[in-house]
Order: structure tokens, then C-alpha cells, then sequence
């Protein structure tokens, strides 16, 4: 694919990131995610896919709790949350999260989309905030567009300060849901660069993506969901090459058949 | 020093303000009169072009000012509406109500207020255009009458139209300038308020000779300040201070020569007891000796007041009346100084 | 035919044909009335109708208003005037009562040589509101912003200016503390903490502290007592009090409204709606009649200030309304993403929420401005002096009884100059804003 | 399987009071309970005190009393011996009939002046964003006052009626306009009427059932029925008719100049000036906003919709009826009742005119007359409550009907 992923992924640790046990959790009536369980290790670069409706999305949203799950545990790096908002906070600082639409602050400069939450969540000082978000900027490759504002860049460039954002907290864990389905083709590339860059630093990952290229050259797991179960999880080659349950199969030759 | 309404409010100016006291003493302590009055009736209380509150029942506000306050300046002219004016004076809003009201039992006794003088002895009456062709008020069966709405003129009329077994259809009207304009343009055959106020409409007129003032008065209009019910010294200095005024008409003491006659004793003991060179009649009412010399000092005697803003040489051109002093005539009767 | 011509002889023409003129009746004033008065026979009925109706509008109204009289000292003297110069009972303006009482008009009973303050005062708003209005403006005035409606609070009542000076430095202490504070993360403690000790200052020391810095620099304007307010001064200064005062209230409304919190949400509700079931009208008389009753015995402030707290109460509830719909157009990943960065629910409202949504919302606030005063004229019912009571006063001196249409033409142009220059504004930032959205 | 909402039953400590999701809002919301429970706790207290020093109490037996004063235009019958409570009773359905007449008419206004203003005649255009600026930019009292004026001045005076060189005729020789109000022909319920007033209301049912009809019988078949020309006749025929056959039940009440006396109209119903006045001044202001709520409407409905009916080869006439119509509606109903909620409110400036409107009458002068102000203004905010609530509650069941529609 491209000159980063060719280098090897770093190897994976054995520390526990997340560790999800016993999981339900409902909308109302309806059963979203059905009993998962799910070990992330430190390290770690997970692509979560499945069909659309599937409960990828709900299932990375609940690991910083923006759903609140019903019943099981989530435990985030030795935090369980919990109705406990002290522990939620703490998990949230930790938690790096990129969004599918990238949900930057258009009234604030990309600068400013940086610093904001070091400042007034980790209580950084102004400068040193400044100086990490330099520093991110630099790594996603936009520096000189530190003091525009989010309207004014591509959806590409966007994507990328998003990154940036989550990175300048200094996350343990970074989740990503569909990062790059909102992109036109000729963008997707330069996120899923960053990403392998990511990657190749050693960054916990969990990954809601249809892009099959990524998981093949990045990630160490490949989790398939369906009907809000995770129905198979293995490595990427085995995965592709060798799925086991018939859905998988279905939704592999949906998604590479044409 | 005065601080800063924005600061006031901060501080939540209400909760500083001590349980009502005696009123002489919230005005002391306050500096000023807060006296209600009409927001604008020709002849009794209107601010002229810079400002500056006249009239008949402003000129009664400021000689109470000078009379407690010693400063005939020292009133804060508080404008009201018919229909709050008493509520306003019970929740303490003003000190004095002069505002044209008319004492009635109910007022008296049911809205809790004291009525301590009459200051103008008024009656009901109709303006009616000329060519009307009527020149009596029992030939108005079937007119239809602007009226004034929140006043006792309104019930009047319902009473007088009752009683002479006539049909009349009231258009009420907001306040005295919507009437005339309402009146001049045809919407009511004939205007009812009182007599003071036809006269003060009708000379406002572009042709004051097509209309008249139809001979009947319907109803009693003793006219007078009003005060808070209970407050009796306060009652004390507002009655005072009026007849204070009538006494001097009477004595013939003027604002232009009350100065000399208050210097020494005259000869006359009654001037000497009310200008206060003899016997110490201020103290009685909790006020000084001179108060009565600057009460008429204020704006001259009642007959004075009268004349400059109502007389026959304003432009309202009221006779005195019934308001003339007893002696020539009147209703105008202050109990004796002594 | 023209175009089926060009398309299909034009290559085998050898010389350039110079542009030409359209047929004649395609041009000029012809054109245009034949295009936009007379284009059929519905549109020549509707034509001839509004004529008729212009002509009929006008017919008496303009030369009334041309004869127009300038110079009088009264009524009778205008007439006296008119009847010389047109004749006997031919209709004229009296403009005299204008050009004799304009001041009053503007300015209420307003100190004469005091009228340079509420100018000044306007001014300082104007600037004051110029970061706020046109994104475009340097932000360094923000400061000024915060500053404006102590300065113009002191510029309107006068006194010393150390009162309204003190009356900041209370927020200025409040603030300090909250920021302390909340740096060291305990936000609920920092909120409580500042809030008591703005509150503690207002109450203890402010009054000293303005006292010791007046006696040592004696900086002070000649009081001007409420009452002499009037005019549009007074409709001005009721107006903006009520909408800028009202802001953070209804700031607080939206929230509560859209809060998760049922108790809290059904009481923004509840408030929201009897506030706006109940006319204005009143409310006012609530603030005359019946608010002394609510309030400790012998609690007695002036009449304006009444009416300044219930017109903030009753438009708080209005700007609720708007300030909800600028929180309910912002897209929820907003949330989302404050949520998932770990920042707090009044980090991500203050940070994240309320900036975008004001200036969503700042179109609303205008229009809300535009009617609420207009409805300071309601306060003439309860005997303040905004211009229609003004105008009738004015009606009550002997000099001017007989007039009538032309005060209330000179207020009406006042109020249609000011309202039509705002909701032009108005107009004119939700285009941009609708633009800068896409 | 542990359930994450309840941790390891562990002693429950009060920090969890702000720091769990679970009662924290409970704190809140019980914090925000007492605080205002406090508020109304100081307000009451200081009420109950105010009320003892002034030797007032809390009662609505005033309204019993004879209220002593005549209102001028009532809808049911009221002398002045009334007590107090039908004076407001008076004054509420004044209120309510200004109300009705005017969003009756604002929408007439407001509908046709937001559509001229989209016209393509320059003149008739200008004219209307003229109105819709002059009346949106004044306040509604100022235009109240000027609307009453002008009624008064251009209307002519009673006795320009009278005798030989009247200069002044009614209209049609049944309505009279004048300076004090206009006279308009009352009908008269005399044997019969009831029957008559059965057999209008079946032809109005027989009209709507024809329509219906005939609608079906097009869907069904294709071909489609005359509808406006048989309605009107199933609506009219009947009718008069029964009223030849019944003997005429119906007569009218024409007014008539008297013949003695001051000159007045006798006979008929007199709407007072003041009340077309502040009928006319709301419905040519709120008719002001409303158009600008039209005009928005249709033009919110895109051009493309318009196209595609035209392409499609419906005709401009059916293209507004059937495509933009039932579109622009969605935009413009809701506002439409927000503005109905202002006018029903606005109702209470009747004072500039002297309408007896709730507010004269309760708010007015019997609380002037027995120095009830707590009661009658708890009254009269509760009335206007009431109607705001009854108001916004149709508004938001059409809401939910349009939402409906979009599923």
C-alpha cells in the first residue's frame, strides 16, 4: 500500500486496554449488543466491521461511554465505568475518539480545536498546549493550517486535525468510527496514512472501518459483528483468507465482489 | 451621597427599607415628597417644556414640600393613572395623592385612604356641540357620551341616567386628549368629566364658541388630596398645610407680602399664630414656626394658586364658584388657627 | 427565429454583424411597464386598484403635511398662521408642536445640558455591541463589551462613578476566585465559591469601598432621578436593559428547558409558558400594582426599575425560546465530540455549546429586541413617560391642546426608523449566516 | 452476570451524591426543588404580611357586588346593575369575539399581501412590502390610536343622516356607517326558525356529501363531475324554499334614523368604532407578519417542485392547489398560530380605545372600583393563560399530525 505500512506493526504486549465482559445493552427494546466479550491488550490495532446495523459503532461508542450500556463490564486501563462520573471523566481523557462526520468546532481555529480540551480538562498551560498541538499538527502533516478554521479545509484535512485533537490528550486508547466513510475517494488515502503512521508508533486502536486495505497491512485483529454479536474475530489474513462463519463470508464477497 | 441606582438594585435596595415608619419621617429622612399626580390634565398637573411639573394640584404638592421639607423643590412628582392611582398611594408608592380624586364613602372606608381637604369643589358635567341643539342634560335620551373609564364620572352617569328614565350609550375613552379628538370627530354626541375639565377642553378648542357646557351638574365632586388611612399626623400636616393656605387667602396674606408679615407680629393675632410670631403652633403639628410662611411663600395663597391656573385670565378661564372663600360666597371654609 | 438564424447561417457569413439594438418596444420605460405593470388584464385591474388606493392614501395626507407649519408658539398661533397663509379651516400641519417639544420627545425631562449622557450612552452601546454583531470587529473590544453597561449605567443615572466601579469589581472578585478555583478542577466548589464571594462583596464592602475611593477622587455626574426619563430615551433604555439583562436568563432557560433533568426541565417549561400566555400589558401592571405585594413590607424602588425587572423576566422567557432554537440546530456530534474529549457539562456549554448557538441565535435576539420595543410604548398605560405618554402630555398644556396627528406621525417615523434599520440588519445576518452554514 | 449500573454492593457514600450519574441529577433537581420551594416560601410570607398590614384579604366576593358601571358593546345582556362577575364575563367574550374577527381577518390580509407581494406588478408589489414594513416597524398601540382616529374623522356624524339635506346616506338603504359606530340589520327569530336553521344545515351536509361524491366518482371512473355549480345550488335551493314555505321566519332588524331627539340610529346592532378599530389595527398588523410568513412559505417550497408539475402538465392554478399548497402549509401553519397567539394577546391594548375588553372590565375599572388588584389580575393572566394553552395545544396537535405525514 504505502511506504508506511510496510514497516512491521510493533509487537503487542500482553497488559490488558480494554476488557469487556458479559456486555448487553439495548435501545429501548431493541437488543443492540447481545453478551460481548472483548480483550484489547496494550498495542493492539482492531478493525471492528460487519453490515451495516450491526452494532460496531455502538459497541467502540460505549468503551469512552457515550452509550451507556445496561448490564456486563467495561473495563478501560484498570477504570471500570460505571454511573461513577469521576471514573468516566478519566477514561474520557484517556480515550482518544475520531468521528465518522469529524465533529471539529467550527467557531474555534484548528489551533484552538487542539489546545481546547489539554487546557481546560488536563489543565495544561497555555503554551505547552500549544507547543503539543504544534507538534501533532506537524505529525498529521498540516501545521500551516494552524490557524485557519475547520471550514476552510478539505474533508481530508479535517479528518486529520480531528486526529490531532484526540492525540494532543495524549490518549492511551484511540477509537476511530468510520473515519474515512465520509471522505471523497481521493482523501480517504491521506487519513488512512495518518492512521498507519499511528499505528506504526505503537497506538491501541479500535477501528469501525470498511477499509479492508487497513486492516490487511495494520491490524493485528480483525472482530466481524453481526446482529450486535461478534461472530468471529481472528487475524486479518486468516480472516480474509479463510473466514469461518457463513456471514462472513457473505459480507466478504458483498465488499470485495465488486 | 446617593448612590447609584445600578448599586441600589445590587443590593437589593428593599430589603435596607425599614417597616413603614411614621410618613413625616420617610420624608425627612428621604429628603423628598413623592406626591401622585395626573400624567397630564390641563390646569392641575402637566411638565412644561422644560420639565417642570405645574398646575393646581402640583402647586399643593409643593407647599406640603415646603411645609415639612422646608423646599418647595423638594418633590418627587410621581404621575399615576386613574386606575392605580390608589393602590399606588396604599402600597406607599407616593406620600400624598393629589391627583383630582374625588372622596367618596367607599374610598374613604373601603380603600382605606383619608381624604384630610378638599382642595377644589367640582361637579360632573356635559360639553355638547351647539348645533346638538340641546340645553339640557335630561334632553339627552339616546346620546351617546365619551367618559372616561376607572373614574367615579362613570358611575355618575350610569346614576343620572337611571334615575331621569333616559337611554344613553357610553364610548369610554382612554384619557383627556383621546376624548377631545374623539368628541370634535363625532364619535359621542356630548363629553362628561368634570366641569374643571370641560372647561380646560373646550378652551382648547379651534372654535370654543360651537360648543357648550350644559347648566346641570350631576354629582358632587369634592375634589381633595388623598392619604394613606392611620397616619394621622401625617393627615394633620396635608389638611394644614391647605387650609394654611385658605386662612391666608382669607387673611389676605400673599407670597408677596407674606415675608414682611411673618418679620414682626401684627396686629392681627390670627396672622401672627398661623406666620408663627406667636405661640408655637408648628411645633403642635411636629413641624418648625416658619412652615406656614413657606407654604405660602410656595406659590402664594389658595386664591393665588387658583387664579394662576385656573382663573378667568388662564386660558381655562374658570370662575371661582363654588370655590370661592365662604366670606364671598363659596365652600372655601378653613377652621380657625387658634 | 433570431437564434435558429444565427445558430445556422452564422459560418457562412464573412463580416462580424455589429450588435444590435432590440426592437423598440422591448426597451426603456415602455418595456418595463408593459412588463411589470400592464402584462395582462388581471394585473391592469391590479394595477389601476393600487393607484387608486396610493391616491387615495396620499391625496390629503401629503399636502396636510407640505403646508406643514414650523414656526408657532401654540396651537391657536398656528392656526391664527395657517389661516393667513392658506385660508379658513384648510388642513396644515402643526409642526411647530415638534420643533417646540422635540427634546422632550427624544429625551423625556432629561437635564437640558445634560443630553450629551444618554447620547454618549448610545454610543458606548453601539461600539460596545460591535464585537458582538459583526464577527468582523477586533476583538480587544470585547473589554470594552464587559465594561459598556457599568459606563452607561453611570452616564444615564449619573452619581458617583465609583458606585457602578465597586458594582463590577464584584463580578471582577467573583470571577477571580471561580478561575482560582475551578484551575485547581473543582468546578461545582469554584462556581459556589465565587458566587459568595461576588456576593459577599456586594454586600459588605462595596458600599465602603466606593465611599473611600469617592471622598479620595470625587469623580461624579449630576444625578438624574429615574423619573426624568422619557421619550424614546426611556423606550431605549427599557428596551436594551430588558433584552440584555434577559440574555443570560434566558441562556439559562434554553438549558434548563432542554435539560435531562425532569424537574428542571418542566419548570423552565412552566415558567416559558405562563410568561408568554400572559400579555406584556399585565405584566406591567403586575410591576405597578402587585409587585410591592411580593416584596418585604416597606420595599420601595422606583417604578422604572419594576418595570425594567419585569420586562427582563418576560423577555427572558422570549429569548429562551430563540436561544433553544440555536441549541436545537447545532449537530449533535458537537456533543459528542465535547463528550468524548472528557470535558464537562458546563466546559462544553460554556466552550463548545453557547458559542455557536448565540450566534445562531443573534438574528432571533435582534427581532425580539425590534418587539420589545415597540412594546415600551405599553408602559405609557401605567403612566411612564415613553413617547405616546409624552405625546399626550404635551396635548395637555394649555399651548398645545388642540394637536393631535402630528406627534403621533413624528413618533411613528422615530420608531419606523429605528425598527426598520434593525430588522434590515436583521435580514442582513441571517443571509450570511445561512451562507457561512452552506 | 454483574449488572454495570449497580457496582459490588458497596456502602453508599455521599460524594455519590455529585459523582454518580445515577444521583446526581436527583441531587440537582432536589437542590433546584428547595430553592425555589424557598422563593415562593419568602414571596408568600411577604404577601400574607403586606396583605395584614393593610388590612386587605384574599377573597373573590367582590365579584358578587353590583358593579354599577355600563360597558357599550356587550354580546349577552348587561345593565349596570350586573355584579361584577358578569361585567367580566362580558368583557372576556369582547376579548374573545376581537380575537376571532381579527385572525379571521389578519389571515385574509396577510394571505393576500403575502402573495400580491410576490406578484410580478412592480406597483402592487411595492405596495405591499410598503404595508408589511410601515405596519411591522410601529408599534401596535401607536396604530391602534391612528386606526380609531381615522375611523372617527372619515366617518360621518348621525344627524348627517337626518331630514331633507342629509348629507350622508347608508349603504345598500340597511348599513350605516358613522362616527359612532357602524349600524348594521340584526336577524329576528320569529315561528319556524328552528326548522329553517335544520334545513340549511342538511344542505350544507348534502353540499359536503356531493363533493365527495363526486370526487370518487372521478377517481373512480375518470370523468369528473361539476362540483361548485351543484353545491351552491343543493345550498341555496333548499333554503329559500323553506323560508317562502315557513312564511319568511327570518326578518330582519334594519336600523333606522329616529325621528325626535338626538339623532340616532334605532333598531339593528351598532358595532362601536372602537371596536372595528382595534379589530382592523390587529388584523392589518399581525396581517403584516403574516405575510411575510406566507411570502416565506411558498417561497420555501422550491422551484423545482413547481417545474416538475409542470412538466408533468398540471396547470398553475391546480399546480398551487395539489404541489405547492399542501408543502407551504407545512412552513406557514405553525408560525400562522404562533402570530393568532400574539393577536389573541394583543387584544389587551383595547384600552387605547376604550373596548370593554377583559382587561377594561376586570382589570380595569373593577379593580379600580373595589381595590382587588391581587384578584382580578390573577384573573385575568389565568383567562389569557387559558387561551394561549387551548391555543398552542391545537398548534402542537397539528404538528404532530403534519409529523405523522412524513413518516
Amino acid at each position: 500500500m504505502t511506504d508506511a505500512a510496510l514497516a512491521p506493526p510493533p509487537p503487542v504486549s500482553g497488559e490488558v486496554a480494554v476488557q469487556i465482559t458479559g456486555m448487553n445493552k439495548w435501545y429501548g427494546q431493541f437488543h443492540v449488543l447481545r453478551d460481548i466479550d472483548l480483550t484489547v491488550t496494550k498495542g493492539e490495532r482492531i478493525v471492528i466491521c460487519g453490515p451495516s446495523g450491526s452494532g460496531k459503532s455502538t459497541l467502540i461508542r460505549c468503551i469512552n461511554r457515550l452509550e451507556e450500556h445496561q448490564s456486563g463490564q467495561i473495563v478501560v486501563d484498570g477504570t471500570e465505568l460505571t454511573s461513577n462520573l469521576k471514573n468516566v471523566d478519566k477514561v474520557r481523557s484517556e480515550v482518544g475518539m475520531v468521528f465518522q462526520h469529524f465533529n471539529l468546532f467550527p467557531h474555534l481555529t484548528v489551533l484552538e480545536n487542539c489546545t481546547l480540551a489539554p487546557i481546560w480538562v488536563r489543565k495544561v498551560p497555555k503554551r505547552e498546549a500549544e507547543e503539543t498541538a504544534m507538534h501533532f499538527l506537524h505529525k498529521v502533516r498540516i501545521p500551516e493550517q494552524a490557524h485557519k478554521y475547520p471550514g476552510q479545509l478539505s474533508g481530508g484535512q479535517q479528518q486529520r486535525v480531528a486526529i490531532a485533537r484526540s492525540l494532543c490528550m495524549r490518549p492511551k486508547i484511540m477509537l476511530f468510527d468510520e473515519p474515512t466513510s465520509a471522505l471523497d475517494p481521493e482523501m480517504i488515502k491521506e487519513v488512512l496514512d495518518t492512521m498507519i503512521e499511528l499505528a506504526r508508533d505503537g497506538m491501541t486502536m479500535l477501528c469501525v472501518t470498511h477499509e479492508m486495505g487497513f486492516a490487511q497491512a495494520v491490524a493485528n485483529r480483525v472482530i466481524f459483528m453481526d446482529q450486535g454479536q461478534i461472530v468471529e474475530q481472528n487475524t486479518p489474513r486468516e480472516f480474509f483468507n479463510n473466514p469461518r462463519s457463513e456471514r462472513s463470508k457473505l459480507f466478504l464477497s458483498q465488499i470485495l465482489g465488486h | 451621597m446617593k448612590t447609584s441606582v445600578m448599586l441600589g438594585t445590587l443590593a437589593l435596595a428593599g430589603l435596607a427599607g425599614a417597616a413603614q415608619a411614621a410618613t413625616l419621617d420617610d420624608v425627612k429622612a428621604r429628603g423628598t415628597l413623592n406626591c401622585g399626580v395626573n400624567p397630564g390634565l390641563t390646569g392641575f398637573a402637566a411638565p412644561d417644556a422644560s420639565g417642570t411639573w405645574q398646575g393646581f394640584d402640583v402647586d399643593l404638592c409643593r407647599a406640603i414640600a415646603a411645609a415639612a421639607l422646608g423646599d418647595p423643590a423638594k418633590v418627587n412628582y410621581i404621575p399615576l393613572s386613574g386606575e392605580t392611582r390608589f393602590t399606588a398611594l396604599a402600597a406607599g408608592e407616593v406620600d400624598v395623592l393629589a391627583r383630582n380624586s374625588t372622596w367618596t364613602f367607599s374610598r374613604d372606608t373601603d380603600l382605606k385612604l383619608d381624604f384630610p381637604a378638599v382642595n377644589y369643589y367640582d361637579g360632573q358635567g356635559f360639553l355638547a356641540p351647539r348645533a346638538l341643539g340641546v340645553a339640557s342634560a335630561k334632553e339627552l335620551d339616546g346620546a351617546t357620551v365619551c367618559i372616561q373609564t376607572g373614574t367615579t364620572t362613570e358611575l355618575n352617569l350610569a346614576d343620572f341616567f337611571r334615575v331621569n328614565n333616559i337611554t344613553y350609550e357610553p364610548v369610554p375613552i382612554a384619557n383627556d386628549a383621546e376624548g377631545r379628538q374623539q368628541y370634535l370627530a363625532g364619535a359621542c354626541d356630548v363629553y362628561t368629566t368634570d366641569a374643571s375639565g370641560l372647561a380646560s377642553v373646550r378652551a382648547t378648542f379651534e372654535t370654543p364658541d360651537d360648543h357648550v357646557i350644559l347648566p346641570e351638574i350631576i354629582s358632587k365632586e369634592p375634589l381633595g388630596p388623598a392619604v394613606r388611612h392611620g397616619d394621622t399626623e401625617w393627615a394633620d400636616i396635608v389638611r394644614w398645610t391647605f387650609y394654611a393656605l385658605v386662612t391666608a387667602e382669607e387673611l389676605g396674606i400673599t407670597a408677596a407680602n407674606v415675608a414682611e408679615m411673618a418679620a414682626a407680629p401684627t396686629e392681627n393675632p390670627e396672622i401672627n399664630r398661623l406666620l408663627g410670631t406667636e405661640d408655637e403652633y408648628g411645633t403642635m403639628a411636629g413641624l418648625d414656626q416658619q412652615w406656614a410662611v413657606r407654604v405660602v411663600q410656595a406659590g402664594g395663597n389658595y386664591g393665588e394658586i387658583f387664579e394662576r391656573n385656573l382663573g378667568e385670565s388662564t386660558s381655562i378661564g374658570l370662575a371661582r364658584g363654588l370655590n370661592a372663600l365662604w366670606t364671598q360666597g363659596g365652600l372655601m371654609y378653613a377652621p380657625p388657627f387658634r | 427565429m433570431s437564434e435558429i438564424h444565427a445558430e445556422t447561417v452564422a459560418f457562412a457569413r464573412d463580416t462580424m454583424m455589429p450588435p444590435a439594438p432590440p426592437p423598440r418596444r422591448e426597451t426603456g420605460a415602455v418595456r418595463w411597464m408593459r412588463e411589470n405593470l400592464f402584462s395582462g388584464p388581471l394585473n391592469i385591474i391590479l394595477t389601476i386598484l393600487a393607484a387608486w388606493l396610493l391616491w387615495l392614501a396620499l391625496r390629503d395626507l401629503l399636502p396636510w403635511a407640505w403646508r406643514g407649519i414650523w414656526q408657532a408658539g401654540s396651537a391657536s398661533e398656528c392656526r391664527a398662521i395657517r389661516d393667513q397663509l392658506y385660508g379658513e379651516g384648510v388642513p396644515a400641519a402643526c409642526w411647530a408642536v415638534v420643533r417646540a417639544r422635540w427634546r422632550q420627545l427624544l429625551f423625556g425631562f432629561y437635564p437640558a445640558d445634560g443630553l450629551w449622557r444618554p447620547l454618549l450612552a448610545l454610543g458606548l452601546f453601539l461600539v460596545a455591541v460591535l464585537p458582538v454583531l459583526f464577527s468582523g470587529a477586533p476583538r480587544r473590544l470585547l473589554w470594552l463589551s464587559a465594561a459598556a453597561p457599568f459606563v452607561i449605567v453611570w452616564l444615564l443615572w449619573g452619581g458617583s462613578l465609583w458606585g457602578p466601579v465597586a458594582a463590577a469589581l464584584g463580578f471582577v472578585v467573583g470571577w477571580a476566585i471561580w478561575a482560582a478555583v475551578a484551575r485547581r478542577g473543582n468546578a461545582g466548589l469554584a462556581l459556589l465559591l465565587g458566587l459568595g464571594a461576588a456576593l459577599a462583596w456586594w454586600f459588605l464592602l462595596a458600599r465602603p469601598v466606593a465611599a473611600g475611593l469617592a471622598s479620595v477622587a470625587p469623580l461624579a455626574l449630576v444625578p438624574v432621578e429615574s423619573r426624568a426619563f422619557g421619550g424614546f430615551t426611556l423606550s431605549l433604555v427599557i428596551g436594551l436593559a430588558g433584552i440584555c439583562l434577559s440574555l443570560p436568563l434566558g441562556v439559562l432557560l434554553a438549558l434548563a428547558r432542554r435539560s435531562e433533568l425532569f424537574f428542571i426541565s418542566k419548570v423552565a417549561v412552566a415558567y416559558i409558558e405562563v410568561i408568554r400566555g400572559v400579555p406584556l400589558i399585565v405584566w406591567l401592571l403586575v410591576a405597578q400594582v402587585v409587585l410591592n405585594y411580593f416584596l418585604p413590607r416597606g420595599t420601595n424602588f422606583d417604578i422604572l426599575l419594576r418595570v425594567i425587572i419585569m420586562v427582563t423576566l418576560f423577555s427572558s422567557a422570549y429569548i429562551a425560546e430563540v436561544i433553544r432554537g440555536g441549541l436545537a440546530a447545532l449537530p449533535s456530534g458537537q456533543y459528542e465530540a465535547a463528550d468524548a474529549l472528557g470535558l464537562g457539562y458546563w466546559q462544553a456549554t460554556r466552550l463548545i455549546v453557547l458559542p455557536q448557538a448565540l450566534k445562531i441565535s443573534i438574528p432571533g435576539i435582534v427581532n425580539s429586541f425590534i418587539g420589545l420595543f415597540k412594546d415600551t410604548t405599553l408602559v405609557s398605560i401605567i403612566s411612564l413617560f415613553d413617547p405616546m405618554r409624552i405625546s399626550s402630555t404635551i396635548r395637555a398644556t394649555t399651548e398645545w391642546g388642540g394637536i393631535y396627528w402630528e406627534l403621533y406621525v413624528f413618533v411613528a417615523l422615530v420608531f419606523f426608523a429605528f425598527c426598520f434599520a434593525m430588522s434590515r440588519y436583521s435580514i442582513w445576518l441571517e443571509r450570511r449566516l445561512e451562507r457561512s452554514h452552506r | 452476570m454483574t449488572i454495570a449500573a449497580e457496582p459490588p454492593r458497596r456502602a453508599f457514600r455521599p460524594s455519590q451524591l455529585i459523582n454518580d450519574s445515577r444521583y446526581r441529577g436527583l441531587t440537582i433537581q432536589v437542590v433546584a426543588l428547595l430553592l425555589l420551594a424557598g422563593l415562593i416560601a419568602y414571596l408568600g410570607h411577604n404577601l400574607v404580611v403586606n396583605l395584614r398590614a393593610l388590612g386587605k384579604d384574599f377573597d373573590f366576593g367582590f365579584l358578587g357586588n353590583r358593579a354599577g358601571y355600563d360597558i357599550g358593546q356587550t354580546l349577552i345582556s348587561y345593565t349596570n346593575n350586573d355584579t361584577h362577575a358578569r361585567a367580566a364575563l362580558v368583557g372576556m367574550l369582547n376579548t374573545l369575539l376581537v380575537a376571532a374577527l381579527g385572525c379571521v381577518t389578519a389571515t385574509v390580509i396577510g394571505v393576500l399581501a403575502g402573495v400580491l407581494r410576490l406578484s410580478k406588478n412592480w406597483l402592487i408589489g411595492r405596495l405591499m412590502t410598503v404595508y408589511v414594513e410601515l405596519f411591522r416597524n410601529v408599534p401596535l398601540l401607536l396604530w391602534i390610536v391612528l386606526v380609531h382616529a381615522v375611523l372617527s374623522n372619515a366617518t360621518p356624524i348621525p344627524a348627517e343622516f337626518r331630514g331633507e339635506g342629509a348629507t350622508a346616506s347608508m349603504v345598500f338603504g340597511v348599513i350605516a356607517f358613522t362616527a359612532q359606530g357602524t349600524f348594521i340589520p340584526w336577524p329576528v327569530w320569529g315561528e319556524g326558525a328552528e326548522l329553517l336553521t335544520v334545513v340549511l344545515l342538511l344542505s350544507i351536509l348534502a353540499a359536503l356529501v356531493w363533493r365527495s361524491y363526486a370526487r370518487r366518482r372521478q377517481m373512480a371512473t375518470g370523468r369528473p363531475l361539476p362540483v361548485l355549480w351543484v353545491a351552491l345550488a343543493i345550498l341555496v335551493l333548499p333554503t329559500v324554499l323553506a323560508f317562502l314555505l315557513l312564511g319568511r321566519p327570518v326578518t330582519f332588524d334594519v336600523p333606522t334614523m329616529r325621528e325626535t331627539g338626538i339623532a340616532r340610529f334605532n333598531g339593528g346592532v351598532n358595532i362601536l368604532n372602537s371596536l372595528v378599530a382595534l379589530w382592523f389595527a390587529l388584523a392589518l398588523y399581525t396581517g403584516a407578519f403574516i405575510a411575510e410568513i406566507v411570502r416565506g412559505g411558498i417561497l420555501a417550497v422550491s422551484r423545482g417542485q413547481s417545474e416538475a408539475a409542470f412538466a408533468l402538465g398540471l396547470r398553475p392554478g391546480r399546480t398551487m392547489r395539489l404541489v405547492i399548497l399542501p408543502q407551504a402549509l407545512r412552513v406557514i401553519v405553525p408560525p400562522l398560530i404562533s402570530q393568532y397567539l400574539n393577536l389573541t394577546k394583543n387584544t389587551s391594548l383595547a384600552v387605547a380605545v376604550g373596548y370593554a375588553d377583559l382587561r377594561a372590565t376586570l382589570g380595569g375599572v373593577t379593580m379600580n372600583q373595589t381595590g382587588r388588584e391581587l384578584e382580578s389580575i390573577l384573573l385575568l393572566g389565568l383567562f389569557y393563560l387559558v387561551v394561549s394553552l387551548v391555543i398552542s395545544g391545537a398548534m402542537n396537535v397539528y404538528n404532530r399530525r403534519i409529523a405523522l405525514k412524513e413518516r
